[in-house]
């Protein structure tokens, strides 16, 4: 097995392998994102219980917390992908740490916007500093930061590593920001009831959420694929085989 | 035999005799600070801006004290955080721009203590005189008395948290043009713990409870930020040089 | 395939390559440095001269190839080669806040410090006498260079990285410069430099053109 | 199925237009996450396609000139 992992590992390290492979990876990506999607959406949207307190509204958890979820789990990918750049120098650790910028924005976009419109509901208000929305908000703006760094900084390869780096130091402060968020919350406005805390969820409640977090991933690979294929290309032009798939259309 | 007036020839040599980490350290010191207090401007620039943050908030929200002394822990912080964001900016891009960032790479020694000497003088220079300065911005906004004492320790430590942060994106943002906003945008967000703790010393002061739990937690964050920063700043920095 | 080198050469290069903003500058670069040699990196503008200074100085990461100080691979004792290592680039690496004088102390108190006089005496030799207490913001970009050259008049460290070294000197200057660094050479000293002027006085000079990358790179030794 | 009728799964108990809203968004970026990386990876195999293309007219050009000025 770790062998196996190993053998993976340097190949995936280079970018006629990633090509080729993730090339195949891209149907079953994309067949798992919509299955699980579909089910997921129905199963949440139809099916499901309704909750005793909030009503329908309660279903925005179906978008809501997965993307919060992998809000979070992209950032730690990026700064995963941060270490492996700076420590092993594999540069096809940039493309998709590259890659995963946008796609982590999103989310985190997406987490916000629903929790936002979840708000007029339960609390009456489109916006509240509620902790996990504001840990949100401030994670938006690490995104940002490590999306508007790449942008500025030339040539390629120094802007990769500004990005690891900054991806690193995040990754080693978020937990500090989300504990002192909290703490800032409690102090602050206690006794208001969050958004998705539930002392138990039955089952038939959580199996559609965990169906639509497996989607959520999928959709992660799928878009990161899509999006990592475009850029090995243009860094990979001079490559020889990058030229013969052009040219064989 | 004459040579000619500007002839090169070198000197008697010396055995080589290379001088300790320490010793090094405080040579850096030394140097900095005949550099930094020679940039009088760049020093006196962020406490102007302080102190006008403040004053604008009387009047911008009002002028009575039932208004502004609750608010006041809030602005004093949010306006010490962005006068120390601001003195952080050209940091290291001067270094950057003149070469002298290159020759402290080749010195034979880590980079991240010349960098720390660097930080520390900065830190005496700019941030002190910000604490220095905070209580008479404090009287202004009505704050409590009780609560001044528990300022300036609050930010005595938080400041330390605020420079080291700062400037690993200093690093990061020395090889670009103008970096104000993108500066701003990256090391915020990092500064949030550092204001919420803050701020709740003060609060906490102001209530007449304890203020310790919030200080020692600032504590530890300045203490988290002196080990892991200084080696971040470093890579930051060997980012930056190998950009030029 | 690459040997590691023999170990009483101080610096050297196997298989060495360079690609800045996706451009090949250089590769398959393979050289020998041993104590007492001069080396001139020679070449057309953007061959990368300038870049394989900074990649011997450990400030670019190689592309491909090693580097060797002293028959170790480099990568494991930067700083031992860096506590050798005297460089000098483009940039000056001068503080325009200080003094010719305390900008030579700050680099001397890296080699153990040095007398007020003999630092003075190193000004005066690369023609800043009466300069010695004027910020360098008031020198001019020539003068300043000469300050970065005064360094060479007192350092101990023996291997040299000289960046277009002659730029701001004129012909007497250049005369003594050569001067300088033959004696460095003749100490055992090694020096690699990178020069636009034709160096007539230089004995024993060891050039290496780098030239279009697919011609791969020639060597010639001047005597 | 949790709803009695489909036009009560519509209404969603009176709240159907922020769970509506909100999922009809989702949906929507999660398609652009999709189809814009699509079409930057066709804009990206075209461009580099025409620049290809270009070059080896370039090259052709200058082997040509080349021979005509060993000719002439």
């Amino acid at each position: 097995m770790w062998k196996w992992l190993k053998t993976l590992y340097h190949r995936l390290g280079s970018p006629k392998w990633f090509y080729q492979i993730t090339g195949s990876w891209l149907p079953w990506f994309a067949g798992a994102a919509v299955v699980f999607l579909g089910v997921g959406l129905v199963w949440g949207l139809a099916f499901a219980p309704a909750d005793y307190q909030q009503g329908n509204s309660f279903r925005i958890i179906y978008i809501h917390v997965p993307a919060a979820f992998l809000a979070q789990s992209v950032y730690i990918m990026m700064a995963v992908a941060g270490v492996v750049l700076l420590v092993w120098k594999m540069k096809m650790a940039d493309v998709v740490a590259q890659s995963l910028a946008p796609f982590g924005a999103t989310m985190t976009f997406l987490a916000l916007l629903t929790g936002a419109i979840w708000g007029v509901p339960t609390w009456g208000t489109w916006w509240m500093w509620d902790a996990r929305l504001t840990s949100m908000l401030i994670l938006f703006f690490l995104y940002l930061g490590v999306i508007a760094l790449r942008e500025a900084l030339q040539p390629q390869e120094v802007a990769a590593k500004a990005c690891a780096l900054l991806a690193i130091v995040g990754v080693i402060n978020i937990p500090i920001i989300k504990y002192s968020v909290d703490w800032w919350y409690t102090l602050h406005q206690p006794a208001t009831f969050t958004l998705t805390e539930k002392p138990a969820m039955p089952a038939s409640m959580w199996v559609p959420l965990l169906i639509m977090l497996l989607g959520f991933y999928a959709l992660l690979g799928w878009s990161v694929i899509l999006r990592a294929r475009a850029e090995v290309l243009k860094r990979e032009y001079k490559a020889g085989w990058v030229k013969e798939l052009l040219q064989r259309k | 035999m004459n040579k000619p007036a500007a002839a090169f020839c070198r000197l008697k040599q010396k055995p080589a005799n290379l001088p300790g980490l320490f010793a090094v350290f405080k040579a850096a010191l030394g140097r900095e600070w005949r550099m930094q207090v020679r940039r009088r401007g760049d020093l006196v620039n962020p406490l102007v801006f302080f102190a006008l943050v403040v004053v604008l908030f009387p009047l911008g929200i009002s002028p009575t004290e039932d208004i502004l002394a609750p608010v006041a822990p809030g602005v004093l912080w949010v306006a010490a955080l962005l006068a120390t964001l601001m003195s952080l900016d050209a940091l290291f891009r001067p270094d950057l721009l003149d070469g002298s960032l290159e020759q402290q790479l080749v010195t034979g020694y880590p980079l991240a203590p010349l960098a720390l000497a660097k930080l520390g003088v900065h830190w005496l220079l700019s941030s002190l005189p910000l604490i220095l300065l905070s209580p008479f911005l404090g009287i202004m906004l009505y704050l409590p008395w009780e609560a001044q004492g528990v300022m300036m320790l609050a930010l005595l430590l938080g400041s330390l948290a605020l420079s080291l942060v700062g400037a690993i994106g200093a690093a990061l943002t020395a090889g670009v043009g103008k970096s104000g906003v993108l500066m701003t945008l990256l090391v915020l967000p990092f500064y949030i713990p550092v204001l919420i703790f803050g701020t709740g010393a003060m609060q906490a002061a102001i209530s007449g409870g304890s203020a310790m739990a919030h200080l020692s937690l600032l504590g530890a964050l300045a203490a988290l930020a002196i080990t892991l920063a200084p080696w971040a700043i470093a890579a930051g920095l060997k980012i930056a040089v190998s950009g030029e | 395939m690459s040997i590691a080198p023999s170990p009483p050469s101080i610096l050297s290069v196997r298989q060495l390559s360079c690609e800045r903003d996706e451009r090949l500058l250089f590769s398959g670069l393979d050289f020998d440095l041993y104590p007492g040699e001069l080396l001139q990196l020679e070449g057309p503008n953007g061959v990368g001269k300038t870049s394989l200074m900074r990649l011997l100085a450990g400030f670019l990461p190689a592309s491909g190839g090693r580097i060797y100080w002293q028959g170790k691979p480099v990568e494991g004792c930067w700083e031992e080669m860096h506590q050798a290592l005297l460089f000098i680039g483009h940039l000056a690496g001068i503080k325009a806040e200080l003094t010719p004088l305390e900008n030579l102390h700050w680099f001397a108190a890296l080699e153990g410090g040095q007398e007020e006089e003999d630092l003075e005496e190193a000004l005066s030799r690369v023609g800043l006498a009466g300069f010695e207490d004027q910020p360098c913001q008031q020198l001019s970009a020539g003068q300043k260079r000469r300050v970065a050259l005064a360094r060479l008049l007192f350092t101990r460290r023996s291997l040299w990285l000289l960046d277009e070294p002659f730029t701001a000197l004129d012909k007497q200057g250049v005369a003594a410069m050569e001067h300088l660094l033959v004696e460095h050479a003749q100490a055992g000293g090694t020096v690699i430099l990178t020069s636009h002027h034709a160096l007539e006085q230089l004995t024993g000079l060891r050039k290496i053109h780098l030239g279009a990358p697919q011609a791969g790179v020639k060597e010639a030794i001047h005597e | 199925m949790y709803f009695d009728s489909l036009s009560d799964f519509f209404n969603m108990g009176g709240h159907a237009l922020y769970v509506w809203s909100a999922f009809a968004i989702s949906l929507l970026l999660m398609l652009l996450n999709i189809i814009l990386p699509w079409w930057n990876f066709k804009a990206t195999r075209l461009q580099l396609q025409r620049q290809l293309r270009r070059e080896a007219k370039q090259q052709a050009n200058s082997s040509i000139t080349e021979q005509q000025g060993e000719q002439v």
